[in-house]
């Protein structure tokens, strides 16, 4: 049944659907890599992956759970060093799309990975930054997965990790994109279900929606048995 | 040539309080016996390197073993935060923990810096961010050909650097496969070096995507099988992966965590 | 993705008058049939790039494809100079070279600088050297963090890069090993990049030291069996070492040479 | 028989001499190749061979013909890249002695292998510096092989290619050291049989004699019979 998904389904769905086959992407773990395998194994099958770990055109047959999983090595096409992932790859030009994730985002695609309030006293420590400055500044196109709350969609970041403008941010909720004029993320679409009421409350500055807010095809039933199958194998792994 | 000694030996031998020690590891080979045996060996006032500080450097952190990290990401991948760094930061127990904190491709510059026995490395990366307000080893240069600015990173040469590989030979020579990560740049660049090995074994034999470290550019190999668990060894074991999702409830409270220690590591 | 292509193709595509141009190998995996190619094809006015300019470049230069070479060891390794480089240089037979010379770690960091999208390498090398001072493309950078001077020198990104390889699968993929030298950095710093390989093949078994250049990243394959003579393809077949010798005769005099490029390359 | 020896082959045995075992060698083709593979064929078996071609503990059976033969890498403890040779190996600091020839050599130990005769209107064009100036300054110490005559010793190079101080200069009449004092090369040795006087005229300037001036000893039947070995079988490959 189509009307039966998650808001976690129709944003994972949602970031595989931005993939187009032979897209070359860097995927971080966690949601990046759930929406590019899900990619891989309906719609975009020669997409390629690679991951900070170095591993070039993986083809995991199950989610990995880290970013330096044995299986990314084994099926990939190249294993280089870190320095190289970076250098030449990243850096070089060769990547299509990054996938990012983080804690917060500001109305112009800015993310914070490092500290939810002051520096140097920070309510909560986070991550921090890492891959995240280089795959918003390096990649041609950068592609936010997160989901939509005031606390994460705020008018100013506690910490500025990376600096981007992504061409799309996708949530739980739908997608915003930068607006052509201003540069401001706006909501451009809702999932099926989703109010603009629910956007608006969601985000933590004033949110403008697209003239032509449209609402995104729901999961088929081909991504949705996809998916799940991917989830119900990494929660076994696990 | 690398003297091979057991792990108590050279851990005694490399690290010493005070020192700058990496233990590198990408998911992948990560360090986790040499780990214990500074914690057993109460080492103090450390500087931790790495870029994915993991739950080694939660452990050796909630030991009270360091009070500096240079690192990237510290997180326990695929499960969430390290309580015991988060504990250091946000509360300072068991001791304050000075940050110095870079992005991925700096550390992995860094570290190339110091392999290649130069002061600095450049990169695009920084450019916009507040890591180049906050963080005071990123600066910028120029390019004396284009005049582009550029961010620059100082090498990163430390005290001891220590990772872990499938083998040796009786020589001291080192091999390892997989994700290779930064593992050959941080024995390259560190004064001192550490390999823990899976096993000794009478020949290296050439495998495909296997690094070969000379027995020269290594100070010191240990033997210590099962040295990267919970991590994994390429074609010796694998990750465990409930481990990293218990220690999520171990280290959740400053009580639990040492428990855990004392009967685990010592 | 890479196209597969036909030799003769791939060098009207790909490599134009006034192009700068890379072919290289160090010692091992020479493009010879790729640098015939742009000889029959006639191109004009090329600036040739290669850290060790050998017995192809030697021919270009005598067929006057070439108006200015970057480089910095051109020799016939083991047994002496290169004659038609040295009649273009000291005579400017068929016609002057503009030389651009570099060392080899000046030359490979342009190369890594080239591929890592950076305008600029640092190198230890160059000081205290007249290449200093003759060579314009080096210059001095002082570390932001240190004060300390160093050689700088800018990014190579041929308009073209060709290097030789032992296989490639029907996708485009590469794969060579052995000596693998700077053919990395050269398909990934070039605007455009040709591999020239021993066979297609259906499928890229994993091999110890084997590196793998994915189809994304290559313009252009062709199959060029042999395509190394007289240098070699590891596993494939051996230098000639007789031809390097008999080269030296061979192109001692220009009727000889042209002659023998006439009978031999068309 | 001891006392038939031909004076490059003093020069060879005198070099291979210099290297004690385990040694690491950076090392070009030609003289100096020849020289560290009689090391570790006879009294140094551990030396270890390193070619900017990316070799790392060659182990040749026979002389190579050139920097990259294919046995290099057969033999070789690990093979990687010609930017990793020179930036983590060389410049890294890994190298204790360096190989150098060049077509010409003065006091200081400064070498050119770039042109004779003007730059830009050269007499002869040489090959270039190739790896020298970077070997030259970055291995902990240099050695310099070449034979010792007028053309090649002189007071001023007609190019300066690499900067360097070898701790000695093996030649075909001998050694030849930097004076403590003054840092300029004296000779130090004598091979066999070799006058002082021919030394003098086997240089471009005013050379200095050491006070304790001393005979190498001179190439044993051992050192002798591999090198010949060595030097037969190149003959036949080539």
């Amino acid at each position: 049944m189509n009307d039966e998904f998650t808001a976690d389904e129709a944003m994972t769905v949602a970031a595989a659907r931005e993939l187009t086959d032979r897209t070359v992407c860097f995927v971080g773990i966690g949601l990046p890599s759930t929406a590019a395998n899900l990619a891989r194994l309906t719609h975009a099958p020669r997409t390629v992956l690679v991951y900070e770990s170095g591993t070039i055109g993986s083809k995991p047959a199950t989610l990995p759970l880290s970013i330096g999983d044995g299986e990314l090595a084994e099926t990939a096409d190249s294993v280089v060093s870190v320095p190289e992932i970076f250098n030449y790859w990243l850096q070089g030009g060769w990547i299509d799309v990054g996938f990012l994730g983080a804690a917060q985002i500001d109305p112009r695609g800015h993310l914070n990975s490092t500290v939810i309030g002051d520096y140097d006293h920070p309510k909560v420590r986070l991550p921090g930054a890492g891959g995240a400055p280089e795959i918003a500044a390096l990649a041609k196109d950068t592609i936010v997965i997160m989901r939509q709350s005031p606390r994460a969609f705020v008018e100013k970041l506690d910490f500025l990790s990376s600096a981007g403008s992504p061409s799309v941010v996708i949530t739980d909720l739908g997608l915003l994109r930068p607006d052509p004029d201003s540069g401001e993320l706006i909501q451009t679409e809702l999932h099926p279900g989703v109010t603009a009421e629910q956007a608006r409350e969601g985000t933590g500055w004033d949110l403008k929606l697209a003239g032509d807010l449209t609402e995104t095809e729901p999961p088929s039933n081909e991504e949705l048995t996809v998916l799940r199958e991917l989830k119900s194998a990494l929660e076994q792994a696990a | 040539m690398a003297e091979l000694l057991s792990l108590e030996e050279a851990v005694a031998q490399l690290v010493h309080d005070g020192d700058s020690v990496a233990l590198e590891g990408f998911t992948h080979l990560i360090p986790f016996a040499a780990g214990h045996e500074i914690i057993r060996q109460r080492r103090r006032d450390l500087t931790l390197i790495r870029m994915t500080p993991d739950l080694v450097y939660d452990q050796l952190i909630g030991m009270g073993c360091a009070s500096k990290m240079i690192f990237s990401w510290g997180g326990n991948p695929g499960v969430g935060s390290l309580r015991r760094f988060r504990d250091a930061v946000e509360n300072g127990w068991p001791e304050p923990l000075e940050l110095e904190e870079h992005s991925h491709a700096g550390m992995a510059n860094r570290y190339a810096a110091g392999a290649s026995n130069l002061p600095f490395a450049v990169t695009r990366g920084y450019l916009g961010t507040e890591l180049m307000e906050r963080t005071r080893t990123v600066a910028t240069v120029e390019c004396p050909f284009t005049g582009e600015e550029l961010a620059a990173v100082p090498a990163l040469r430390p005290d001891a650097g220590i990772v872990h590989a499938q083998r040796a030979d009786r020589e001291g020579n080192v091999q390892l496969w997989g994700i290779t990560g930064v593992q050959k740049e941080i024995v390259l660049a560190s004064e001192r070096s550490l390999v823990t090995v899976e096993e000794v074994v009478d020949e290296l034999e050439p495998r495909p995507g296997a690094i070969v470290l000379p027995t020269w550019a290594v100070t010191a190999v240990a033997e210590a099988p099962n040295g990267a668990h919970p991590s994994y060894a390429h074609d010796y074991y694998d990750r465990d992966n409930g481990f990293y999702q218990r220690w999520d409830e171990i280290s959740k409270d400053r009580e639990s965590f040492r428990a855990w220690m004392q009967e685990n590591v010592g």
